[in-house]
């Protein structure tokens, strides 16, 4: 089955073929021989030439992986066959939809812009609370406020939509 | 003798606590916010009781619903472990007005302390060095020449009236004093209608060292050594260790002295901490006393082999310290790296939200303070401090190579942690030559973006194998829908 | 310098030396049987390398494999742990024949303790006590009771040609003598057709006691102090603890001067362990030496503060002993629990199977070297040791305490362990008061039955409830049943 | 929902009724309010009256429970109202069937018996090798042996049939 993998800007493939204790997996034109024990649910003990690696995938949205390693946390975007179609019908890659999200759950403090608004990338539009720390949120490019989905004192779940945009607003 | 003690905390400190309680035989008691009913530390208490809604006012912070459940229950003490109640001289107070012992100092100690002017003010008094300056305003470049003869240089010129970096200027040498005093004043009358400046010495690239004491109710104190905290973000210290590598034995002994002398002169007891300035000659003033367990004590309790919590419940209990100065007696070296539910990648964005799993490091010379669990969740309405790795090593490199091994056992999967970057602080050359200062984070990381794990083949095809693992997956493996409520399938016309 | 090691073990030794070597920067290269692909040590190490099926002699005992292995990946040296080829003098040589450094003694020293009878010998002439006695023949009462005399009593006669306590008779004293020699010769006759009977010291309710040394290859040996080890099932050690509640700083310098008298007799160099024959009253005996890492290492560990296994590294390296005997210092205590996959209930039968969930203990003072994890099978090829824990306090009450703190957080749940059965012994009465001898165990257990814990009403409700929601689980989500293959099919007629 | 505990030959009943946060439990006859939080699957956090109890609930086999607690590990033998009428129908409790199973698995290395011959309670019938040890099963009662089930040199999986019985053979 085939991948791929959008890293600055470009679309790796990477395809993987079943083996008996693992796959046979060609990343960016190069084959690797990969012993793979699953251990849990997303627990893995990977063997590539004798290194040993192990590894703990998580995933909090289609496409976007957390990929734990003892050296480090790496982010990994994946795509699959399926979500390629899709993402050709909707749009390029990069764009998430013109508005801003909460990045966690928390309570909203303050609204800096109105709709109607021309905003400036890096302008201040929501205040948002959570574990005694207030957190600014900004726009990521210049744009025009479409709505303000929210009021001072909501409460707001992780991933809600704060702010739209009717101008071009890239995703973050 | 106490034989039931309530915990008035959450979290690894909740844990920490009962863990000693259980030690010593002592039965415990968990106190919980609804949104705790889960936590470790209800857990593993042999009793616990709700104490109110999730917000800290109306739960951990709610004097009628702890003092209450403690009578209740039948505890005669209450542990306040850090922040909460626990530098709360009206809370300590009410405890002993309810005839439950406040494991901590007396009320009147906490207050003294607690007002960080008079605090400064009493230290002075007695004799234990706070920053030197002049404090009242200075009327003229000769007058703020003459003062910075006394302090000595680099000198600080400060608008009395201010903040926020206006009106200040710092000194390096005597030629410069008169034009920056002209300088900051007229600032300084700009910005707050008022010339006024006073004079400070100036500590450059201060370290942030702080000495562990331990006093009873027979007039003993003693000191259990320092602990370096440099390593802050944003005032929030990230990683803290013991010794100092700064702390000469004679250092040591003289900053002892001086935390004995400064809590003997509030009539100190219990466990506490004196946090000092110190500039890198080696030379120390008094910033401010923290009256209750710090979140760091364990680096303290690693090289002395003492156990901070227990020597606070016998203090308590009315029993004259079981130590000596001289039985004290540091060995080693040891490091705590701070886990913090954060994105380190987002301006440190707290990362509230629920744990998909925990692996926690083992072994040898490892220890770990910690609230995490599998499926656990990370509240909204806490501090985001989930656990502490702690490392010991019979040297200062030893240590910091253990705790590079620790944290890279340690994962928590499901929300973001700052594991990554204490990865990083613990691994810079500069930390492992020791040249720490409260400006190490700022000046080696830029404090906004962290350095992101370059790629790996391996995670790229570890995370192509999830995806097509998870495609293979029988949908009848999703979890099953709650069948909708009465009340549900009446809104939804019973279709 | 050693910069690659391959280790030639499994389970938590395997993984404790990983830890080591990571601590020191050394690349670890783990190998493993097939039954072992998603073992810890295989998921820790930097490098893995499978050396064949399951039985330990075509894997874990398979020299060719090993040492071809360790040529390939470019290991300089091999750490073999404790069992399997640690031993081995015939490994020893065939590595350095291979230009491979053994992380251990060498060759001769192995081969020199590994022979019982010449090493009690060699020990004798090295001028090591062993119990006194005849050895040769006794041929009259009178001969025996002049014997007796020389070695002091209490006696144990012994037939010479014999074993399995036929001719063997107990003499408290000189009176009873006589009448025993005759008794044991006749019975020794009828038994074996030989009536020689031969005399030894009686070492009554016996300690088993070992002493850790240190050696170099430059002349240099310590020792860090003894374990008691008398807490034994079968003459398998289960709870082992340092110092000793009978050893004195005088016996132990005694004990320690001896243990390095032996370890000189025979060249020896790395960690080893002379281990003892302990009468109630200090007195001693050579009982064999242990030329490898012991199980029990790790009290020595956290009473000393010292990685046993980076100075055999260092040692192994041909560094001289970084420590003198006047370095080596004695905090507080340690001990240590170790938990086996067997069933108290059923005659300690081997459990092995598929773990179902493992919770670890943490927190102060608690060290846990362990194998296990969730969902890891316990191998039958394998001994069923799966974790040690090992707690330290200050004295030995606290570490005690400790120890039922944390087993008592120690879970495995999916198979049978020992866990309660050590909670049952570190809270025995005669434990905590120190009163140990071997005999301890078939004293104060029968050895077949354990107690069982006494019925709770929280564990009868939480059964129902663990009953009464899975009764409400939907079917689909039990596991998903694996297609047939098309073998089955075939087999099952394309039903 | 009601179960039944079987303990020294005795039928304990045990009922649940589900509540906001818990049971009430009535358990021989004795009202338990059981505050309950379930952590992951079988691990719960049990409260009552105040007293605060963690326990993993694993079972190997229906109506079979070991309950680990912080203090040991309970066994509890819990029979569902199902359970009750299928044992009624199979014969009293404490019967499992005339034979002898593999308490572990392993390599058999020795049968001490053969068809037909008659046996003592606590006599040896089959040596069982496993983790280096040898483990010899006994006769838990007089009884005639109808099966020899395995030779010596099978390997065998923890609950297989080694020995039956044809005359009265208690199970274990």
């Amino acid at each position: 089955m085939r991948f791929w993998i959008i890293r600055d800007e470009r679309q790796i493939p990477v395809e993987l073929e079943e083996r008996p204790e693992g796959y046979t997996a060609v990343l960016d034109g190069v084959t690797y021989e990969v012993g793979c024990a699953r251990i849990l649910d997303g627990l893995y003990s990977l063997l590539m030439e004798g290194e040993s690696y192990e590894v703990a995938v998580h995933s909090h949205e289609p496409g976007s992986y957390d990929v734990h390693m003892y050296d480090g946390v790496r982010h990994v975007d994946l795509l699959s066959p399926l979500d390629l179609v899709l993402r050709s019908q909707h749009g390029g890659p990069g764009t998430r939809g013109g508005s801003v999200r909460a990045p966690m759950p928390g309570k909203v403090v303050k609204v800096l812009v109105e709709e109607g608004q021309s905003v400036l990338k890096g302008q201040g539009l929501v205040v948002v609370e959570a574990m005694k720390m207030q957190n600014e949120l900004q726009a990521t490019a210049d744009a025009v406020v479409q709505h303000v989905r929210v009021r001072e004192g909501d409460s707001v779940e992780s991933g809600a939509e704060l702010v739209t945009f009717g101008g071009a607003q890239e995703g973050d | 003798m106490i034989n039931k003690v309530l915990i008035a905390n959450r979290g690894e400190i909740a844990v920490r606590i009962l863990r000693a309680l259980r030690d010593m035989g002592i039965a415990s008691v968990a106190v919980y916010s609804e949104a705790d009913r889960a936590a470790r530390h209800v857990r593993l208490a042999d009793e616990a009781y709700c104490i109110g809604p999730p917000p800290s006012a109306q739960s951990y912070l709610n004097m009628d619903a702890i003092l209450s459940t403690a009578k209740a229950c039948g505890a005669q003490a209450v542990h306040p472990g850090y922040g909460f109640l626990s530098e709360n001289a009206h809370f300590a107070e009410r405890c002993e007005k309810e005839g439950i012992l406040f494991v901590g100092p007396p009320a009147d100690a906490i207050r003294a302390m607690g007002e960080k002017t008079r605090a400064r003010q009493l230290m002075a008094e007695a004799g234990v060095p706070v920053v030197p300056g002049t404090l009242a305003p200075l009327d003229s470049p000769e007058a703020a020449e003459a003062a910075a003869e006394t302090t000595g240089y680099p000198v600080m010129l400060k608008a009395a009236a201010g903040g926020g970096g206006k009106g200040m200027r710092l000194v390096e040498r005597r030629a410069q004093i008169a034009s920056a005093f002209r300088d900051a004043s007229s600032e300084a009358l700009k910005a707050f209608g008022d010339g006024s400046v006073y004079l400070e010495r100036a500590v450059v690239r201060p370290r942030h060292i702080e000495m562990q004491i331990l006093a009873d109710g027979h007039g003993n104190c003693i000191y259990l050594g320092e602990r370096e905290c440099s390593i802050q973000r944003r005032h929030q210290k990230v990683v803290e260790e013991a010794p100092s590598p700064l702390v000469t034995p004679a250092m040591r002994a003289s900053m002892g002295e001086v935390a004995v002398r400064a809590a003997r002169a509030v009539g100190y007891r219990s466990a506490g901490t004196i946090e000092f300035l110190v500039d890198q000659s080696g030379e120390f003033f008094f910033m401010e006393m923290n009256t209750r367990l710090q979140v760091e004590h364990a680096v303290t309790e690693m090289v002395t082999g003492i156990d901070l919590v227990r020597e606070q419940i016998h203090i308590a209990e009315g029993e004259p310290l079981s130590l000596r100065q001289e039985d004290v007696e540091i060995r080693g070296w040891a490091m705590e790296c701070r886990i913090y539910a954060e994105d380190p990648q987002r301006n440190f964005l707290p990362c509230p939200g629920t744990i998909h799993a925990v692996r926690l490091p083992e072994g040898p010379n490892v220890r770990v303070d910690s609230a995490a669990f599998t499926r656990g969740e990370i509240s909204m309405f806490y501090d985001p401090m989930v656990a502490k790795v702690i490392t010991w090593g019979s040297d200062r490199d030893a240590c910091a190579a253990t705790m590079n091994r620790a944290l890279m056992e340690f994962q928590i999967v499901g929300t973001h942690t700052n594991r990554d970057f204490l990865l990083a602080i613990v691994n810079h050359p500069d930390f492992k030559a020791g040249a720490l200062d409260t400006g190490f984070i700022p000046r080696h990381f830029s404090g906004v973006s962290m350095p992101v794990s370059s790629p790996a083949a391996a995670a790229d095809i570890a995370a192509a194998i999830y995806a097509y693992e998870s495609s293979r997956k029988q949908p009848c493996t999703a979890p099953p829908q709650a069948a909708p409520s009465a009340w549900r399938r009446a809104m939804m016309g019973d279709r």
